[in-house]
C-alpha cells in the first residue's frame, strides 16, 4: 500500500508541473489557435530574473533574496509582464495569420529570449538556493517524501484551484473559456478580443513563472534550457487533451507525468532508457484512438 | 490580364530556375571562395535538399510536420553504418547484423540504399500516422521523432548511442550536394505536378470536396509522406558524408525547428519558397556572422559582440512574417516569364 | 533573386577577406577552433584561456624553437558543422597546430579538418577515448584524463579508503561522458573484492524530476553506502538536491564535471560529496605551483579558475611544446612521434603518457575533492592500480 | 431614422465575389426576412454586419453609427446580436453559461434575470438542464439555446441564421411568437435569414430576395407571396 502511494506521490510531482505547463499552453492556444514555443523560455526568463545579469560562474541572488512575500507577486508579474509584452509586440500581428506562421514566430521568439539569456548570463548552468529549509523529508501514511515535492504538488493544486475559480466564476473566465472554444461567436456576443487574450497571455505568463519558481526550488539551478523539456510536453499534453478543453490539458499533463514515473518504475533497467521512446509511442496511438483529444469538447471541430 | 502560358511551360521554369541559381552560387564559390567557405555553401545544399523534402510533404498537404529530421537521422546513420570500414564498425557497432558490417559500400550506393530505408520507415509509420490530420498529425510527427531520436541515441551496439559514430568518408562537397539539392528540386517538382500532387493539394485545399471527388487522402499522404522521407533520408546521407561524424543530437529539434523557420520564412506552400528561405536566411546568417568576426567598412571595424546573430536572425524571421504573413514568396513560384514572380495557375 | 546573387557574390568576396587574415609569416601559429557562443562557451573559454597562458609563458621565456607563438582563432559556435568550418579557417590561417571544443563531439569536425590536412589537433578536455586515434586519426589528442578513469578512480578510492562495499549505479543517459564514467565505474568493481552494485538505475538530464528513481533507492534496505552518480550540470546538481531533500545521505561519487563551488548553492550544507580532480581551485593543492597558477589565471581574466577543466588547457601546450622541441621541427608525424614517448611525463596537473594505441590518459593521478558543509577541498589523492585497457574503453 | 442600413456592400472570398453591391435599410421595430437559394450569399449579409468577415466595399451603420470595419465586438455592443449558421453552441459551457456569456455588454443589468425566466419559459428544456454541458444538446435543443443566447444579450437588432433549422414545428411557433411578442413589447427589430418564404409569409413584413449575391426583389412578405415573380426570382426563370 505504501508502495503504491509513494508511486502516486511521485507520479503527481511531476505530472502537476506538466500539468501547470499544459494550461499555459491551452490557454494562448484556445484563444488564438498559437502554438506558443517560446512558452518554455518564459519559465527560464523567470528562473533568471531572481540572478544578476552576469557571465560571471558564480550567481549572485538579487531578486531571489527577497523574502517569499515579495519574490513570488515579483517573479509572477515578471512571467505575466514578458507573456504579455510578446503580445503586445509579435503576436498582435500575426492575429490572422496560419497557425504554421504563428509557431514559427513563437519559435524564432523563444530562440531570441534564449540567446539574449545567454548573452547576459552566459551558458553555465548557476545556482540558486530559494528556501532551503524546504529540502526535508516527511511522512505521510508511511511514505516518505520530500516536503519540497509536497509542496510543489500542494502549490500546484492550489495554483490550479484558483485557475479554475478564476474561470468558472469569474466574468474574465467565462469570457475566456468561451473565446478558447469559438473565439469568433465569442466575440459576436461582445467579448472583447484584445482583453481576453491580453489575459489569456498575462496568465499563462503567470503559469510559467509558478513552474519557474517550483523548478528553481526543487533543483536548486537555472539553466537556459530549463523550460524546454516541459514545454514539449505540455504542447503534446495540450493536443491529445483536446485542442480548446483546458481541464483536457490538464489531465493529460497529469496522465503523461505519471505514464513516465511508472514506465521508470516497471520498466526493466535495459529498457529504462528507452522510457520516452515507450511514452511517446503511448502518445501516437493515443492520437490513433481519439484523434481529437481525449477531452475534446463533442461540439468542438478541428479548426486547424 | 496577361495572355497565360501553358501550365507546362510555366511550371517546368521553375525547377530549372532554382537549379540555376544553385549552380551559379557553386560556380562563384569554387572560383572566389574559401575552403571554410565552400563548407558553407556545402551546407547550404544540404538544408536546401532537407527543406525541399519538407515541402514535398508540408506544402502539398498543409500538415506541418515535426518529424522529418528524424529521417534525416535515419538517413545519415544508415550512410554510417553503409560506409564506416567494417574493421571500425565490428568494434564499434557490434551489434549491426554481419552483411551491413561487412558491407562498405561507395558513396552512390549509400546514397541510394540510406534514403530507401527512410522512406521504408516513413511508409510503416506513414501507414499508421497518415491517417490523422491536422494538429494531430503534427503531435504524432514530433512524437515519431521523440522516438527515434531516444532509440538512436540509447541504441547501444547499433548506433554506438550519444557517442558519434566516426569514421564515414567526408566526401561532401559543393559540387555533391548541388547535386543533392537539385534531384531534391526535381523529384519535388515532378511530383508537385504529378496527378498526386494535384490531388493532395486538392485535398489540402478542400478536405470535403476532395474526398467526395473520389481522392483518397490517406493513400495521397501517404505517398507523399514517403517521398519527402526519400529526401529528407538522402539530406541526411549528404549531411554524414559532410561531416564525417554523426551523433542523435544533431538530428533533434534544433535542425527541426531552425528548418521549418527557414521553409515558413520562405513560403510554406511554394517550392521556390523552400528554396529561397534556406538561401536568403543562410546568407543572412552569414553575413551577420562576418560582422561578428568584424568587418572593414572604409576604413572602420565593424565588429558585433558573438551571439548577436543568433538574437538578429531571430528578430529578421519574425519582423519578415510580420509584414509577410504566408512567407516571402506565399504560394508563389519563381518563373521565367513576368519577372520576378508570377502567381502560379498550376495551384 | 537579384538580391540573393547579391548576396552570393558578397558571401564569395567575403570569403577571400577571411583566408588573407592569417599571421606573422615567422610566427608558428597555433589555431583555436572553440566555442567564443553557445552553451560550449563556458566550458571552452577556460581551458583557452589556460592555454594563452601557457602560450605566453612559452613567448615570454624566448618562443618555440627560437619562434614566437601566435595564434589564430574561429568561433565554433556550439555547433558541429560550423566547429568543421572553424578547423579550415585557422586551416587556412597557416595554423601549425589546431586546438578544438572540449566535447569531443563539437571538436572531432575540426579535428577531423586538421586530421585531414596533416596536422595536430589537440581536444581542450575531451575525456572520451575517440578524442584520439580512435575517433579522429593518428594526429589527434587530448590532454585531459579518460573519463572512464574517473569512475574507476571514484570506485577503488572509496572502496580502499572510505570502506564502501555497497554501490547504487545512477547512470545519467544524456551524454556520453556520463557513460564513460559509470562504464569506468563498472571496469573497477568486479575487481573490488566482497564489494556489491545494489542496484541500477538511469534518468536523463532534463527530467523535470526523478522522484521515481529516488523512490527506488530509498526502498533500498539497507541503504547503500556510496551512489555512484554519472552526470553532468545541470541535472547532476538538480538530483543531488533531490537526493539529499529525500532524506538519502549515502556517500555521492561524481566525475570531474561536477567539479567547482559554482553550483554548490544549489544545495546548501551538502555533506558527503566526493568527486575526483586534476588540480585543485580551492588554493589547497598539494602542489604549491598550482595555487601560483591559480592566482595567475586570477589576475589575467579577473577571477579564479571556476572548475579543474581550467587545467587541460595549459597543459595540452606544455606537452606539444615539449614534443616540438624534442623533435626540433613542427612536422606532425616527428611531433607525434614524441608525444607517443611520454611515459608519466610530469605536468602542472599530474603525469601525462602517450603511446602509439591511445592518446589519452588511461590511468591518471587524482586529487579527491571532497565537499563538506556545503564547502569543497581536497582531501586525497588515487592512482587507479592498473591502467584500464584498450579493450575495456571501446566496449 | 434608419436602425440599421447596408449601403451597396460587396464580400468578396478570395476571387469569388459573395455579395454584389447589396443595399438594405431597416427601422426598429421592424421585421426583415432575407431569402434566397444556397449560396445566395444570405449568411455573408449576416456575418457582414456583424463584423465577422469585412465588406470590400460599401459601409454599414448601426444606431447611426458606421460599423463596417469595426470587430464584431463593437457592433454586439451597439445592440446587435446574431444567430449565425452553424449555431455556434460553446459545447464545454453550462447551458446557463452560454446563455449569460452575452450579457456582459448589456447596460440594463437589473432586466437579465428577467430575461432569463423568459427564456426558460419558452424553452422549459433549457431551464431543467441548465448546469449541464451545452455540447450534449441534441440539434434542435442547440437551435434553442443559440437563440436564448442571442436574445439574453438585450439586442435591439437580433439576426437569425435560418431558426427553424432543426426544430419541431410546434417549437419553431413558440421561437417565432416569442420574437414577435418582443419585437412588439421592446421594439425589438428582426432580421431573419430563412431559406423559403413560407414562414416570412405566415408572419409578416417585409421580405428581400438574394440570389448570386444581389438583391433581385424586395416588397412586402405577404404581398409578394402570391406573386409569380418570387418563384421566378428565385429560381432565376426569366433570366439570361
Amino acid at each position: 500500500m505504501t508502495a503504491v502511494l509513494q508511486i502516486l506521490f511521485d507520479a503527481l510531482a511531476v505530472g502537476s508541473i506538466y500539468a501547470l505547463g499544459a494550461l499555459g499552453i491551452a490557454l494562448i492556444f484556445g484563444v488564438m489557435r498559437l502554438v506558443n514555443f517560446a512558452h518554455g523560455d518564459y519559465i527560464a526568463f523567470c528562473v533568471f530574473a531572481m540572478l544578476v545579469p552576469s557571465t560571471d560562474v558564480v550567481a549572485i541572488v538579487l531578486i531571489g533574496k527577497l523574502p517569499a512575500i515579495l519574490l513570488i507577486p515579483i517573479i509572477l508579474l515578471i512571467g505575466a509582464v514578458i507573456s504579455v509584452l510578446s503580445e503586445m509586440l509579435v503576436f498582435r500581428h500575426l492575429r490572422n495569420a496560419n497557425p504554421a506562421t504563428m509557431m514559427i514566430c513563437s519559435f524564432a521568439l523563444g530562440f531570441v529570449i534564449q540567446h539574449v539569456l545567454l548573452m547576459f548570463y552566459s551558458s553555465r548552468p548557476k545556482a540558486i538556493n530559494l528556501w532551503s529549509n524546504l529540502s526535508l523529508p516527511v511522512e505521510i501514511f508511511g511514505a516518505r517524501i520530500p516536503l519540497l515535492q509536497l509542496l510543489t504538488i500542494i502549490i500546484t493544486f492550489v495554483i490550479l484551484v484558483a485557475l479554475m475559480w478564476f474561470l468558472k466564476r469569474t466574468r474574465y473566465g467565462l469570457e475566456m473559456r468561451a473565446a478558447a472554444e469559438d473565439f469568433t461567436m465569442a466575440r459576436m456576443l461582445g467579448v472583447r478580443a484584445n482583453r481576453v487574450i491580453m489575459t489569456a497571455f498575462a496568465v499563462s505568463g503567470l503559469l510559467a513563472a509558478s513552474i519557474g519558481l517550483i523548478l528553481a526550488t526543487q533543483t536548486g539551478v537555472a539553466d537556459i534550457r530549463m523550460g524546454m523539456p516541459i514545454m514539449l510536453v505540455a504542447f503534446v499534453a495540450t493536443v491529445i487533451g483536446g485542442l480548446g478543453s483546458l481541464p483536457g490539458a490538464v489531465i493529460c499533463g497529469l496522465l503523461i507525468g505519471a505514464a513516465s514515473v511508472l514506465l521508470q518504475v516497471f520498466l526493466p533497467l535495459d529498457a529504462r532508457p528507452f522510457r520516452d521512446a515507450f511514452l511517446y509511442s503511448a502518445v501516437i496511438l493515443c492520437l490513433l484512438w481519439r484523434p481529437d483529444g481525449i477531452f475534446a469538447p463533442r461540439s468542438a471541430k478541428q479548426r486547424v | 490580364m496577361k495572355q497565360p502560358q501553358s501550365v507546362l511551360a510555366k511550371t517546368i521554369s521553375t525547377p530549372v530556375i532554382l537549379i540555376a541559381l544553385l549552380v551559379v552560387i557553386a560556380i562563384l564559390t569554387a572560383l572566389f571562395g574559401s575552403g571554410s567557405f565552400a563548407r558553407t555553401v556545402t551546407e547550404i545544399f544540404i538544408r536546401v535538399a532537407f527543406v525541399v523534402g519538407l515541402y514535398i510533404f508540408i506544402g502539398n498537404s498543409g500538415v506541418i510536420s515535426f518529424g522529418h529530421a528524424g529521417f534525416m537521422c535515419i538517413g545519415a546513420y544508415a550512410a554510417a553504418w553503409f560506409t564506416v570500414p567494417p574493421m571500425m564498425k565490428k568494434v564499434l557497432l557490434p551489434g549491426l547484423p554481419e552483411i551491413v558490417s561487412n558491407a562498405q559500400l561507395p558513396f552512390l550506393g549509400s546514397l541510394v540504399l540510406s534514403s530507401f530505408l527512410a522512406a521504408l520507415v516513413a511508409l510503416l509509420v506513414g501507414l499508421i500516422m497518415m491517417r490523422l490530420a491536422g494538429i494531430a498529425a503534427s503531435i504524432a510527427t514530433f512524437a515519431f521523432l521523440a522516438v527515434i531520436n531516444t532509440v538512436y541515441a540509447n541504441w547501444e551496439s547499433v548506433t554506438a548511442a550519444t557517442s558519434s559514430v566516426v569514421g564515414i568518408p567526408m566526401v561532401t562537397g559543393v559540387w555533391t550536394s548541388l547535386f543533392g539539392a537539385s534531384a531534391a528540386i526535381l523529384i519535388a517538382y515532378f511530383y508537385s505536378i504529378s496527378r498526386w500532387g494535384l490531388a493532395l493539394r486538392a485535398a489540402r485545399d478542400e478536405d470535403i470536396a476532395a474526398s467526395a471527388s473520389g481522392v483518397d487522402i490517406y493513400r495521397q499522404r501517404l505517398i507523399s509522406f514517403v517521398i519527402s522521407a526519400f529526401v529528407c533520408g538522402m539530406s541526411g546521407v549528404l549531411y554524414a558524408h559532410y561531416l564525417g561524424v554523426v551523433n542523435p543530437d544533431a538530428f533533434y529539434l534544433g535542425i527541426t525547428f531552425i528548418s521549418l523557420s527557414m521553409f515558413v520564412v520562405g513560403g510554406m506552400s511554394s517550392l521556390s519558397g523552400a528554396v529561397l528561405g534556406v538561401v536568403i536566411i543562410s546568407a543572412i546568417i552569414q553575413i551577420l556572422r562576418w560582422f561578428e568576426k568584424g568587418i572593414d567598412i572604409g576604413g572602420l571595424t565593424l565588429e558585433l559582440p558573438n551571439g548577436i546573430q543568433e538574437i538578429a536572425i531571430g528578430v529578421v524571421m519574425i519582423v519578415i512574417l510580420v509584414f509577410r504573413p504566408a512567407g516571402l514568396l506565399g504560394k508563389r513560384e519563381v518563373l521565367l516569364k513576368g519577372w520576378p514572380f508570377k502567381r502560379r495557375t498550376a495551384d | 533573386m537579384k538580391t540573393t546573387k547579391k548576396l552570393a557574390i558578397l558571401a564569395a568576396a567575403g570569403g577571400l577577406l577571411l583566408s588573407a587574415n592569417a599571421a606573422m609569416a615567422d610566427d608558428i601559429v597555433i589555431g583555436m577552433a572553440t566555442a567564443q557562443s553557445g552553451w560550449m562557451q563556458a566550458y571552452d573559454a577556460p581551458a583557452r584561456e589556460s592555454a594563452l597562458i601557457r602560450i605566453d609563458e612559452i613567448n615570454a621565456a624566448g618562443g618555440l624553437l627560437g619562434r614566437q607563438i601566435s595564434v589564430v582563432e574561429a568561433d565554433t559556435k556550439t555547433d558541429r558543422a560550423e566547429g568543421a568550418r572553424a578547423g579550415l579557417e585557422v586551416l587556412d590561417g597557416g595554423a601549425d597546430m589546431v586546438v578544438v571544443s572540449c566535447d569531443y563531439d563539437f571538436g572531432a569536425p575540426a579535428a577531423l579538418a586538421a586530421q585531414a590536412a596533416g596536422k595536430i589537433s589537440f581536444f581542450l578536455c575531451a575525456e572520451s577515448i575517440k578524442a584520439g586515434i580512435q575517433g579522429v586519426g593518428p594526429f589527434s589528442f587530448s590532454a585531459s584524463v579518460l573519463a572512464a578513469v574517473q569512475g574507476a578512480t571514484m570506485a577503488e578510492w572509496a572502496y580502499e579508503k572510505k570502506n564502501v562495499r555497497s554501490f547504487y549505479v545512477l547512470l545519467d543517459t544524456w551524454i556520453e561522458y556520463n557513460k564513460g564514467i559509470c562504464d569506468g565505474f563498472d571496469w573497477m568493481a568486479p575487481s573490488l573484492a566482497d564489494a556489491e552494485v545494489v542496484g541500477r538505475d538511469t534518468f536523463v538530464n532534463d527530467d523535470a524530476s526523478v522522484a521515481a528513481q529516488i523512490t527506488r533507492i530509498r526502498n533500498l534496505d539497507p541503504q547503500p553506502d556510496a551512489i555512484m552518480l554519472c552526470s553532468v550540470m545541470p541535472g547532476a546538481a538538480s538530483v543531488i538536491k533531490q537526493l539529499r531533500a529525500a532524506g538519502i545521505t549515502s556517500m555521492i561519487l561524481n566525475g570531474s564535471a561536477v567539479d567547482g563551488s559554482y553550483w554548490l548553492d544549489s544545495v546548501p550544507g551538502l555533506d558527503n560529496f566526493y568527486v575526483p580532480v586534476q588540480g585543485s581551485i580551492y588554493g589547497d593543492d598539494p602542489n604549491p605551483a598550482v595555487t601560483a597558477f591559480n592566482e595567475a589565471y586570477a589576475e589575467r581574466t579577473g577571477a579564479g579558475p571556476s572548475t579543474q577543466y581550467t587545467y587541460p588547457g595549459y597543459v595540452l601546450i606544455d606537452v606539444w611544446a615539449k614534443a616540438v622541441e624534442r623533435a626540433g621541427t613542427l612536422d606532425s608525424a616527428a611531433v607525434v612521434a614524441e608525444l607517443e614517448k611520454m611515459v608519466d611525463e610530469p605536468t602542472l596537473f599530474g603525469p601525462r603518457t602517450f603511446n602509439s594505441e591511445i592518446h589519452h590518459q588511461n590511468r591518471g593521478r587524482y586529487l579527491i575533492s571532497e565537499v563538506s558543509g556545503g564547502a569543497p577541498h581536497i582531501v586525497d589523492e588515487w592512482t587507479i592500480s592498473e591502467p584500464i585497457p584498450l579493450e575495456a574503453l571501446l566496449k | 431614422m434608419s436602425l440599421l442600413s447596408v449601403r451597396d456592400i460587396s464580400v468578396h472570398y478570395g476571387q469569388l465575389a459573395a455579395l454584389r453591391g447589396v443595399s438594405i435599410s431597416m427601422d426598429e421595430g421592424e421585421t426583415l426576412f432575407v431569402t434566397g437559394p444556397n449560396g445566395a450569399g444570405k449568411s455573408t449579409l449576416l456575418k457582414a454586419i456583424a463584423g465577422a468577415v469585412r465588406p470590400s466595399s460599401g459601409s454599414i451603420s448601426l444606431a447611426d453609427k458606421v460599423i463596417s470595419g469595426q470587430p464584431p465586438e463593437q457592433t454586439a455592443r451597439l445592440g446587435f446580436s446574431m444567430v449565425p449558421e452553424g449555431r455556434h453552441v460553446f459545447g464545454s459551457l453550462t447551458i446557463e453559461e452560454n446563455l449569460r456569456l452575452g450579457t456582459g455588454i448589456r447596460a440594463d443589468k437589473d432586466r437579465i434575470e428577467g430575461d432569463l425566466e423568459t427564456v426558460y419559459e419558452v424553452f422549459p428544456m433549457l431551464a431543467e438542464r441548465k448546469d449541464g454541458q451545452a455540447g450534449v444538446l441534441s440539434g434542435g435543443q442547440q437551435q434553442m439555446l443559440v437563440i436564448g443566447r442571442a436574445l439574453m444579450a438585450g439586442p435591439k437588432l437580433i439576426a437569425i441564421d435560418e431558426p427553424s433549422l432543426g426544430l419541431a414545428p410546434k417549437v419553431i411557433d413558440q421561437v417565432y411568437d416569442t420574437l414577435l411578442k418582443l419585437r412588439d413589447s421592446r421594439g425589438l427589430t428582426l432580421l431573419i435569414v430563412e431559406q423559403s418564404s413560407t414562414r416570412a409569409m405566415l408572419t409578416g413584413g417585409r421580405m428581400v430576395l438574394l440570389r448570386g449575391g444581389k438583391i433581385v426583389l424586395e416588397g412586402d412578405a405577404r404581398e409578394l407571396a402570391n406573386d409569380e415573380s418570387l418563384r421566378r426570382a428565385y429560381f432565376g426563370f426569366g433570366e439570361h
